[in-house]
C-alpha cells in the first residue's frame, strides 16, 4: 500500500498515471439509460471501475412554505457497503451528503428544472422529485459519475399521471422539461500536478480536488473544493479551463 | 389456467444470473427474476470490528438486505424498516446452515444485498443472488442455497408471483433449500391455506429450485473460465 | 451452563425433556382477561415461567393511501429490559420485530379483523388498532405467548366513542368485531427430536424452530422457521400437523 | 371535604404490593396504587458494561422507568420522552441515598420499572416498587424509600391524588424520604402554592409514607417466607 | 482537583466559599437584554463566568387535541460543546432535559403567560413559543441563569404578524402579554451547610441541590431537588426562606 | 452601483472580531459580520476518544458548526442537517491547512462553532472566528485563515452579501485563504456565472481579506495585552 503510493506520487511528479492516462485523459466513460423502469428516470454511468446508478421517482407532496409554486428537488446519496470495504451501514457519511450536495446544486443552480412547472396547485400540492444515487463500485470520482448520471436519468424521466389523489406510477405520459445539461469536471492535485477523473488509488493520496459543474453555454454553475492542501490561483484556473473543456465531451455522453 | 404473463403455474419468470459483478468486493453477484433485480457482494472473512462481537469458534455471518430508494413503484425511504430487518434475520438464517462457518473462527463475513429493483419475491432473489457470491468469495460452502416462493391462484399452486399476481394470491410461501441433501434453510407463509396445500406447494417450490440451481452452478463456471 | 446443556441434549436425543413433559406437551398455560382496564382490551398470558401482558389501544388516524377505505393494524413488541438479562434498552431488537411480525401476520392473514369495518370515513379517518406486546418474564416460546394473549385481547376489546373529533377512551360501547381466532405453535427441533413449546433452556441450544399459526377452520395463515439449522420435509410435516392438533387446545383457552 | 372517590384529604388509594413478580430478575416488585400499576425488576450487581462507565470506588446505579403503550388513555409512544428521561433520573437520585453502593465498586446495578397502568402517581409507585426490588435482590439498604405525592383540592392538601383530580388540583408535590431517619430523597413540586402550604403538604405526606412503609416490609416479609 | 474539592469542602464546612462570597450571595449578576434581533424576543445571563443566552421563537403550529384553544410553549436547551470541555455533541443530555423541564416548569406554573391569548384559531392554528437555551459558557448554577435568561426574554418578546398564511418575523407589532415573573433560587449543601448559586467546583462536590422558583406574590411554583444525597426537613425550609429573599432581589434585574 | 444597505460592491459589512469570549476553552473568539455572530471554541489538544480514531502520526482536527436555534428568520431545528455536516467538512479542510498537526500526534484538537445570528456569510464568519479561537489556544499555525463571500448583483461583482441580497444575487462564492502564501484553503460556488466573473470575483474576495487579516490580528493582540 505505502509503497504503491509512493510509486504513484512519483508518477504524478512526472505527470504520469498509473494506468497511464493523460493528465486531461478521463477513464472510459458508458451511459446506460433507463436500466430500471419501476423509476420514472434512470441513468447507470460506468466510469472505468467506479459504478454508479441514479434513480428519479416523482411523488405528490406540499411545497415549501416561502416556495409555493414550485416543486421541490431533492438529491440523497446511499453509499452501500456493498461498493466498498470502507463503506459501512448506518445514516449517510459525511463524503456521501457531500456528494448529494454537489449533485444537487449542479442541477438546481444551473436552473436545469423550471420548478415552477412542477407546481401542480399553488400552496397546496406540488411535484417532489426524488433523485437517489446508488454506488454500485467505488474505484474514485464519484462526483462526476453520480452527477453525469443524475442528469442523464432527468433527461429520460416521464411524469406519472396523477388524479388529484393517487399517482399512477405504472402511466407515465409527459416528458419532465430539462432545460440545461449541467456537467461536472473533477481535477486533483498530486504531488504539485494536476489530473482530471482520478480513480480512487490516485484520490487516497491527493492533496486537494476541485469539482467545477459548467452549464451548455460554459458557464460555471458549482464549485467545491476539497482536500486537507490549499490550491493557488494558477491550479484553480487551470482546474477551471479543464473543466468548460472537458465538460463538452462529458456532456455528449449524456444525449 | 392462464396467468398474467402467461407462463404455466410451475413456471418461473426468466432468469438471469451473473457472477462477478462488483469489482470491490470478494465476491459478487446479480440475479435478476423477471424486473426483480438483486445484486450481492460478500466481503470477508475479515476482522471482526467492534471486537466484542467475536465469536470464539466460528465466524459471523452479517446480512443486510436493503430496497434501493427508486427500486418500488412508491419511492423507498432510505434506511432499514421493520421488513427489512426480518428480512436481514430470515436471509442470514437461510445462508447459514450452507457456510463451514467453524473453519474463520473470529471474522466477520458481509453479505450485502441491495435491491435495485423490486417486482415480488425480493427475498428469494437475494438469497439466491447472496449464495452465489459466496461462492465467487471462495468461501466453503456445503452446498449453494437456492430460493423461490409458491402462491396460489384460483384452484392452482403457482410459483415465482410476480406484482400482478400478489394481489390475487391465497398465499406468499417462500422458501430456500440446500437440494442436494434436500434440507430447507428457510421457510415463511403468509395466506390462508389448508394443510394439503402448504404441503403441495413447498414440494411444487422444491422441485422447481433445480432449474435455478443449475443457473447458479452455470454462473459460477462462466465466472471462473473468465478468471 | 454447558454442562446443563449437554444434559438437555442428551434428554432430547431420547425424546425427554428437563421439566418431564412429553414432546407434544404445551407448559400449564393461564390467560387472564382484560387485566388493563386502561387499554381498550388487554390479556396477559402466563406459559409456565413465560409472561407476556398484551394490550389494545385504538386510534383516529388517516388510512393509507391505496388503502383508502380500511383501518390499520399496527402490533409492536417491546422486550423490556425487565424481563430478561439478556435484554437491553434501545430500538427493537431484530427478535422483537420477528415477534411482532410473525403475530400480525397470523391476526392479519386470518382475517380476523375485518379492516373494512374499520373505515370511519373513506379516504380520511379510520381506527388505527394498535396491539402492542409487552414481555413481563422471558421463559422461551414468546412466539405462542404473545399471539395467544394478542388474539384474547383483541376478542375483549371495545371500541371508544368517537364525536368526529376526540376519542373518549372512558366510554367503550361497541365491541370489536373479531372473526377468526388464529393460534401459533411452535416447535423445535433439538437433537433430532421434535419437541413443542420451548422453554428458554431449550431454545438457547435448539437447532431450528418453525411457528405454525392456524385458524378455526384449520386452514394454516402463517409459517415461520428459524434458527440456523436447516429441516428436511419429514420434520416440517410434522410440524404442521402438531399445530393443528395443538392449535385447537390452545384456541380454547382463548374464549 | 369530600374527594371524587369518596376518600379522606389524607387517605391513600388501595395499595397492594407483592415482591417477587419476575422471575428473571434477582429481585422484583409490583405495587398498586389505585388504579396505576408499576412492575420493577433489579439486575445486579453485575459487571459494567461498556466499559468506560465503571465507577472505581462504588456501583454504578442506573434505572429506567416507562410508561408500557397501552398504559394510558392515549397510546404511549414507545421509547424514552423528555419527561420519562427526567423521571429516571429523579428516580435513580430518590434511590441512591439509600443504598450501600459502595460495597460493589465497579458494577452496576440496573432498576427496570415498567409503569403498566398509568392513573397518576406513576412516579412514586415506580420508586415504591423499586425499593421493595432491591431488598428483594438482597442489596444491603440503609432503609427503603417511601414515596406518596400531595396535591390541593380547594383549601385541603390532599394526598395521593388520581386522574380525576388532576385538572382539579392546585399543585403536584411528590417526595420520597427514608422514614428511619427522616431523610428526604426526591421533592419536586410544580403549582402555585404559598410557602406554608408547600411545608404543609411535605410533612403531610411523610406522614403519609409510614402507611406505604409498613406495606413494604409486609411484601418483603411474606416473600421470605415463601423463600 | 482531589486537593481542591478537599479545600471547599473544608472551608464549605465553616460556611465559607472559595470566591469569599456569603453563603447567601449570588455572583455578580448581568442581565443584557434583546441581543438577538432576528429572535423574537432575547437574553443573556451572566452570572460570574457563567454565561447563558436565551432566545424566543413564535411560530403558528396546530394545538394539542386536549387543547383546542391553546397556544404552546416549548422549552428546550442545548448544552452546546462550546460551553465546557465536558460537554459532547449529540442529543440533550440528561441533565439539559431536566434543566428544559424546569425553566419550563416555572414558567407554564406560575401563569406566566396566558396561553389562551396564543390561539388564533380554536382547533386550528395556535402560536407555539420556542424558549431555548443556549449555553456560552459554563461554570454552575445553569439553572438559575437560563430560567432569569427566559422570563427576561419572554419580557421583550414581540409578537411577528401573521396574515394568515405566514409569519412576517421582520415585523413585530404586539408585545407577548407577561403576567408574572417567576424567579428560581438554587441552594445546594456541601458539607452540611447550604449555600445559594454554586459554582462549578461547588456543583462538583455538593451533597444536595434545590431549586426553587417562586412567582411576584412569593408563591413558589417549582421545586426541584438533585444531587444524590438526601436532605432533612430544616435544610429544606432553609432554601424555601432563602428564594424567596433572593428570589425578590433577581427579580429586579429583570426589569 | 448602490447596495441596498449603502455600500460600495468591494465593501464589507461592519467587522467586530474579540478573542477570548468564552473562558472555559483553551481558545475562544467572536466574530460580528454585519447582523451575522459566530462565536468559536477550542479544546485541545486533548486525548482523542473514542481511541480508535487516533490518528498516529498528527492531530485530528474535528470541526462542528451549529446554527443555534433562535439565530434564524424561522427557528432552526437543533440537531445536524446535512447542511450544517456538509460546512462542518469543508470549515475542516478549510483551517486544516493552516495548522501545525504533525506537532501533536495522536491527540484531537476540537473546534465548536455556534452561529448565534445567521444572515449570510455564517461560513466564512465561522472560518475567521475558528481560526482566531485557534491562535487564542496557541495552537501553532502557519498563517491565519480569513474567509470572505463575493456575489454578483447586477453586473457588480460584491463582497459579503447579506440576507436581503441573497435573493438578487446570481452567485455566492465563499473563499479562504492563508495571505502570507496566496494559498486558497476554501472554495465553494453555487450560481450562474461566466469563467471570467469567476476568477474576477476570486480575486477581488482574496483581496478584501487583506483587512480582515488586520483586524484579526488586532484581536489576538488585544488579547494577548489582556493576558
Amino acid at each position: 500500500m505505502m509503497l504503491q503510493n509512493q510509486y504513484i506520487l512519483n508518477l504524478a511528479s512526472k505527470g504520469l498515471r498509473i494506468d497511464k492516462r493523460k493528465q486531461d485523459e478521463f477513464r472510459k466513460t458508458e451511459v446506460e439509460k433507463n436500466p430500471i423502469d419501476k423509476a420514472e428516470g434512470s441513468a447507470r454511468v460506468r466510469m472505468g471501475k467506479t459504478d454508479v446508478l441514479v434513480g428519479v421517482k416523482m411523488e405528490v407532496g406540499e411545497p415549501f412554505p416561502d416556495k409555493q409554486d414550485e416543486g421541490t428537488l431533492i438529491v440523497n446519496a446511499e453509499f452501500s457497503p456493498l461498493a466498498s470495504p470502507k463503506f459501512e451501514t448506518g445514516p449517510p457519511r459525511e463524503d456521501a451528503i457531500e456528494l448529494a450536495r454537489v449533485v444537487d446544486r449542479g442541477i438546481r443552480e444551473s436552473g436545469a428544472i423550471d420548478t415552477k412547472k412542477l407546481c401542480i396547485k399553488k400552496g397546496e400540492k406540488v411535484w417532489m422529485v426524488f433523485i437517489d444515487i446508488q454506488i454500485l463500485n467505488h474505484d474514485g470520482n464519484l462526483m462526476d459519475a453520480a452527477a453525469l448520471a443524475a442528469i442523464t436519468a432527468l433527461l429520460g424521466t416521464k411524469i406519472p399521471e396523477y388524479d388529484g389523489k393517487m399517482v399512477n406510477h405504472e402511466k407515465r405520459t409527459k416528458k419532465l422539461h430539462v432545460l440545461f445539461k449541467p456537467v461536472p469536471v473533477t481535477t486533483v492535485k498530486i504531488a504539485g500536478n494536476m489530473f482530471v477523473d482520478p480513480c480512487l488509488d490516485e484520490e487516497n493520496i491527493m492533496g486537494a480536488r476541485l469539482t467545477v459543474t459548467t452549464k451548455d453555454d460554459g458557464n460555471m454553475c458549482s464549485l467545491q473544493k476539497g482536500g486537507s492542501e490549499p490550491l493557488v490561483m494558477e491550479e484553480i484556473e487551470k482546474a477551471l479551463d479543464l473543466a468548460v473543456e472537458k465538460g463538452k465531451e462529458l456532456r455528449k455522453l449524456v444525449g | 389456467m392462464k396467468r398474467s404473463d402467461g407462463r404455466k403455474p410451475d413456471e418461473l419468470r426468466p432468469v438471469v444470473i451473473k457472477a462477478g459483478v462488483v469489482p470491490n468486493a470478494n465476491g459478487s453477484a446479480m440475479v435478476q427474476m423477471g424486473r426483480t433485480i438483486a445484486i450481492a457482494a460478500v466481503y470477508g472473512p475479515r476482522e471482526m470490528f467492534p471486537r466484542h462481537k467475536k465469536i470464539p469458534d466460528r465466524a459471523a455471518l452479517e446480512t443486510v438486505y436493503a430496497l434501493v430508494p427508486f427500486s418500488t413503484t412508491d419511492r423507498a425511504r432510505p434506511g432499514p424498516s421493520r421488513r427489512s430487518k426480518e428480512i436481514c434475520l430470515v436471509i442470514r438464517e437461510a445462508l447459514e446452515p450452507a457456510i463451514f462457518l467453524e473453519e474463520f473462527p473470529k471474522t466477520c463475513i458481509n453479505v450485502y444485498i441491495d435491491i435495485i429493483q423490486a417486482d415480488a419475491g425480493t427475498r428469494t432473489a437475494a438469497i439466491n443472488a447472496a449464495s452465489v457470491a459466496l461462492a465467487d468469495a471462495g468461501i466453503p460452502m456445503r452446498d449453494l442455497v437456492t430460493s423461490v416462493a409458491a402462491g396460489k391462484v384460483g384452484k392452482d399452486i403457482v410459483l415465482d408471483i410476480d406484482m400482478t399476481e400478489e394481489d390475487i394470491t391465497k398465499c406468499d410461501l417462500p422458501i430456500a433449500c440446500m437440494l442436494r441433501e434436500k434440507k430447507i434453510t428457510l421457510l415463511q407463509m403468509d395466506g390462508d391455506l389448508p394443510v394439503k396445500d402448504v404441503k403441495e406447494a413447498m414440494k411444487l417450490a422444491i422441485k422447481s429450485c433445480e432449474e435455478l440451481y443449475k443457473k447458479q452452478k452455470e454462473a459460477l463456471k462462466e465466472r471462473w473460465v473468465k478468471k
